[in-house]
């Protein structure tokens, strides 16, 4: 089975790097094909990345609080540019302020995004969703997230 | 762009520069330095930064201050007045958005737009430029205490000009810890270079006898980094505005977390700046500030209120002249006044309750001392070689070569093989040294004490340890240990 | 009441009077130690205390627990629930209310009434006795951790006999601590006589392979008492305890507020304690409690975190088997759960942040424990000569010829001629020796200290210095200023 | 002019006694003439001593909660003593928990109190009352505050 390929990084202005630096070296352990693009990734950054490596999923952090605008209109760059389908999953301290998650969540789900995480997800989090939404199961994909 | 020297710009220099940064955006184009000097005269002794501060080392007290930026002008008057009236902040702040901070003025408008429309700050600072001087006057003239621009912002010259004529009077950041943790793709050439800028602007308010005080910013990526790293920078930094005429430098750390360590670090910071000032014949009054860790943070508000304590204790027994204040909110987002408030009354509490109260003086503190200074001084020695005695050119070398080397840093002007871990009491060291010019019995002091660790919690020591570490403080612990 | 003497109870007279003692309530009737003994059996060994404070303190575990109680059984439950589960709390209480303190079994049933009628609690407190051993098993079976019962009652004989046969595995107090801070008219002589029974129903249990933790109540009032003072007392009940057979012994000390006065002091207590224990050939296993500070909180609960936080920091420092937790809402009432826990999370959070940190050894503190310690003897001395040997007695003696005298106290046994007051660094010290048996240098020491003070703050020692220190922590400060 | 008496105390079965020494050193230094009972009193120790000393206020404290308890009752026996009129000050922690003071106010004014006061009242704040439901002006009552 073909090892899946996911595209990090940090949409917009935005300049934190531990919780990128992590989530790199986790999805790689658990076995991923992770391509990271750091920080300060813009929209056409990601979609790009993603075509070029024929990624699986698109996983967009925003910590800064600017993440509604940062991530308006990703979904509809990716139908443009062909990969409409792609899985997106964005997480972070995506708004200003502390704010309700449900209702986060709902803004960014309406954007397009598949997952949504809130402030602290532990990449295990992730992962499960990931092996879920791409079908993976234990006997096809060896990789475990333990190692 | 001149070739770089850590030289007084001529006012020629500047000026040419000058007329090229205020065309950035419309606001600059109304600025008047002599109007500027004129107003700042009219600016009561008990807001100007710089004063405030020196009475404040003076007389031992330690300050507060808070974190506070929204969109709005009107907005942010009334979250400072809460701030000094509530929290009893000494000292304010305006925290400047992310848009402005890499000089998209174009967003930050669109921000402001979209704040007024949604009835709450979609911004995460206040986009200073794009208000203007009047504006910002507005806001100066309406707090009772000394308001600081605090930001990240790598060229901040525009930034810079708007603030200071609005009669802000302290001004955070520098050519490299506003752009090693904060930038991904600006040299540092470049930066530095900007920086002289925002230090010449202060020294030619200096020279017309208004006292601005500039801060460089300690805490670097505020994880895990080790104190004789942020110390050297910082006093890189200091030597750089001293050269453009500053006379009011607060340098600061950020909080590690472990007690000794963190006095040791503010103690060697603060001597080890004076002392390297005097050499090389600059006389600025130098005071510190330290910050309450700026790390991941728990989510549980309580537990924050713990950690926002503790590091209140930490710059008391420190005897930093201001601590800056975390909230309970910080693991979440931008807090509400009240939050950013209640932190700053638990600081206070804690402060008061240490104010008499010194760091008993034993071999362990000195002997940390000892250390963060020996080590300290060997990175700004490589810095000066690399730099044939010039600080600006050996700074930009010093990050080419690794000889500094800052943790989780998103610049890739930053080599990045430098790696911190926690020893078993909690204090940073080196895991990695990279390149750092670190002599051998330092290094071993912290391989040592490193394996320590590693014995007592009976696993190799690995990045995992690291990311344990990362992890730690928002999972109620100072040292991650396994499982 | 046959004369007092520091001697173990007989069976005999034991039985004699536990006929009475369980006559003062319909729940005592029903009581059976040979049941209880057996019912003790079956508690998980995770859910005894005195096993619990042994394992922490072999680890270097840092414990925490909280106070609470209300009037019914279902809703202590509920309550204890929350505070081990939200809370985190290590150990449990079950806080005895102010009726029951005073063997006031029908105010408080009527209090149990009108708590039902009001739905909500109208007492301070669980009213033990008033609701027997049948329902309070229902208690200590439905939580996780080890239950303390914390109270403050001078007789309390029939909450002791009600207590453990519920499975409560620890028991606060003792003759002088529950009397002199809690009682106005009764004498010593019949509290510790009193608390010999208790002491030596515990020793029953502690024969047939239960054992119970007993804990002198540290703090006694709670506001500036020096710490020698309630360290001799602490000692004192601690003796009178392992007379009667008592093997788990925790000696507490309520935190002043210097940090090096709080961990000398705890220190001293400690190995005062072993060191008294042993040299009378008791057994004993001592563990110790530091208590956050006990005098006045800040109404603010921003600023009582604060001080929460600084409790927990000093309880790290002084290595306390155990602390006892306040709450945001100590300055108004009786706490919510949510406030206690939130306590308890604060607490936590700076206990683990320390727990691998030491107090660095230094010069003061060796002194501060060198003081302390040599002030505790000689109050010792004092009492066990007044007591020819005998320490029931000579508790008796010494504080009716004020040679034990605690400040603030409302008994009338208690002479109130002792004044402490904070020094210039907010240790405490003593203003007015009364007649407590201090040699000149020790005497010296204290008014140089106070003196020190006055100096500084440039106004004469008085009455007001003392008000403005009551007053201080509950306005920001730890010493009080003047004006 | 008379120097007015305070009886002093507090309540119930409670011992809290820091509070009550302040009470009484400032009031006395304030110039008034001061009973105190201490801690642990009761209605009727109340009763006795002010009709003994001519009070012209009692001055309850309770801090332990049972305020609510305790006081109850205490102006009918007033009444019935034949002291009705005189002034009932109360002060202290009077509920159990952090309630609102407005309803606690009305509780014990309903109860015959004159003045209630929430927690941490300074002594100060009753002197002024004092001397306004005294009638004293500061001509004819010479102690100030300040001594
Ligand atoms: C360290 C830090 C900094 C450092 C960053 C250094 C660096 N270059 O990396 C410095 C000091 C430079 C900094 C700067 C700023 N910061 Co900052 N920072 C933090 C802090 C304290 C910790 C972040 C961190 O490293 N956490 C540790 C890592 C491991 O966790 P993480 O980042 O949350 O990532 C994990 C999870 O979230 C999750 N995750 C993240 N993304 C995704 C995506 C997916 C798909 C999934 C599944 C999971 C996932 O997995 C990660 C690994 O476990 C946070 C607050 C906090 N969390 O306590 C504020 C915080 C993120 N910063 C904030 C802000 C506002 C700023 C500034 C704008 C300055 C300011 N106004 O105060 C600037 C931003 C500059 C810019 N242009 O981006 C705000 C954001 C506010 C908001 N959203 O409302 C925060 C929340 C603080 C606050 N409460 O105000 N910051
Ligand atoms: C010290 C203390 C103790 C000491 C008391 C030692 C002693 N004998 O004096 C000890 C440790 C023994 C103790 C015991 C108990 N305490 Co206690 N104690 C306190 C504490 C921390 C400080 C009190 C104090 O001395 N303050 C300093 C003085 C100067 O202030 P003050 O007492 O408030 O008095 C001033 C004002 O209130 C005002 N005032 C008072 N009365 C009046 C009256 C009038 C007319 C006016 C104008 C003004 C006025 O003027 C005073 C002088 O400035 C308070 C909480 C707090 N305030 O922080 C709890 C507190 C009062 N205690 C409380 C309780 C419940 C108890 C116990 C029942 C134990 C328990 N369950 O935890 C026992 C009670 C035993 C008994 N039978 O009374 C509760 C009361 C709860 C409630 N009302 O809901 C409190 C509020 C703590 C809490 N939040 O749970 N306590």
């Amino acid at each position: 089975m073909k090892v899946p390929t996911l595209v990090l990084g940090v949409i917009g202005m935005d300049v934190h790097a531990v919780g990128n630096k992590i989530l790199e070296y986790v999805f790689t352990n658990a076995g991923f094909n992770v391509v990271n693009l750091g920080v300060m990734v813009s929209q056409e950054e990601f979609i790009s990345a993603a075509i070029e490596t024929a990624a699986d999923v698109i996983m967009v952090s925003s910590l800064y609080g600017h993440g509604v605008l940062d991530c308006r209109g990703l979904r509809s760059k990716c139908i443009e540019a062909g990969i409409g389908r792609i899985l997106l999953y964005v997480g972070g301290n995506l708004v200003v302020g502390k704010a309700s998650f449900p209702e986060v969540e709902k803004v960014f789900k309406e954007m397009g995004f598949d997952r949504v995480y809130p402030p602290g997800t532990s990449p295990e989090q992730a992962i499960v969703d990931l092996k879920k939404d791409l079908g993976l199961r234990g006997e096809d994909f060896h990789a475990g997230t333990e190692k | 762009m001149p070739e770089l020297r850590n030289k007084r710009l001529t006012l020629g220099e500047f000026e040419a520069v000058r007329q090229e940064v205020l065309q950035q955006w419309q606001t600059g184009r109304e600025l008047d330095l002599k109007e500027a000097f004129t107003y700042h005269q009219e600016i009561p002794r008990g807001k100007r930064f710089a004063e405030r501060m020196g009475v404040a080392e003076a007389a031992g007290e330690v300050l507060t201050q808070p974190r506070a930026g929204v969109a709005l002008i009107d907005d942010q008057i009334a979250l400072l007045k809460y701030l000094e009236e509530v929290g009893g902040a000494d000292l304010l702040p305006v925290t400047i958005d992310s848009y402005t901070r890499q000089n998209r003025y174009r967003e930050a408008q669109k921000g402001i737009e979209e704040s007024i429309d949604a009835g709450r700050s979609m911004l995460n600072g206040l986009p200073v430029v794009n208000h203007g001087v009047e504006e910002c006057r507005r806001l100066t003239e309406a707090v009772k205490r000394p308001v600081e621009i605090r930001h990240g912002t790598p060229d901040a010259r525009l930034l810079a000009e708007v603030s200071l004529a609005s009669g802000f009077t302290a001004f955070e950041g520098g050519g490299i810890s506003y752009n090693i943790p904060y930038a991904k793709n600006i040299s540092l050439e470049s930066t530095i270079y900007y920086w002289q800028y925002v230090d010449r602007l202060a020294g030619l308010y200096e020279e017309n006898g208004i006292s601005i005080n500039r801060e460089p910013f300690g805490p670097l990526t505020g994880t895990l980094v080790p104190p004789s790293l942020s110390n050297a920078i910082a006093i890189i930094e200091a030597l750089l505005a001293a050269e453009q005429g500053v006379k009011s430098i607060t340098v600061g750390y950020g909080q590690c977390g472990n007690l000794i360590q963190d006095v040791a670090a503010l103690r060697s910071l603060k001597y080890l700046t004076e002392e390297y000032l005097t050499r090389y014949g600059y006389k600025v009054k130098v005071t510190t500030v330290f910050h309450q860790w700026m790390g991941g943070f728990p989510p549980d508000e309580a537990k924050a209120f713990g950690v926002i304590a503790w590091g209140a204790a930490a710059a008391a027994f420190a005897g930093a002249t201001k601590v800056i204040v975390k909230t309970p909110h910080e693991a979440f987002g931008v807090p509400t006044k009240e939050a950013n408030a209640d932190a700053l009354k638990a600081t206070r509490q804690v402060l008061n309750m240490l104010q008499d109260q010194k760091m008993p003086d034993a071999n362990e503190l000195r002997e940390e001392i000892g250390i963060t200074s020996a080590e300290t001084r060997s990175l700004l020695e490589g810095v000066e070689s690399l730099g044939e005695g010039d600080w600006a050119l050996g700074a930009v070398r010093a990050f080419a070569a690794g000889i500094l080397d800052v943790p989780f840093a998103p610049s890739r002007y930053n080599r990045g093989k430098v790696m911190p871990v926690r020893d078993q009491n909690g204090a940073v060291r080196y895991l990695e040294f990279g390149n750092l010019p670190l002599a051998q019995d330092l290094k071993d002091f912290h391989r040592e004490k490193i394996s320590e660790r590693a014995k007592m919690e009976k696993r190799p020591v690995s990045f995992q340890m690291v990311i344990d570490d990362i992890y730690a403080i928002g999972k109620g612990m100072l040292v991650g240990k396994p499982g």
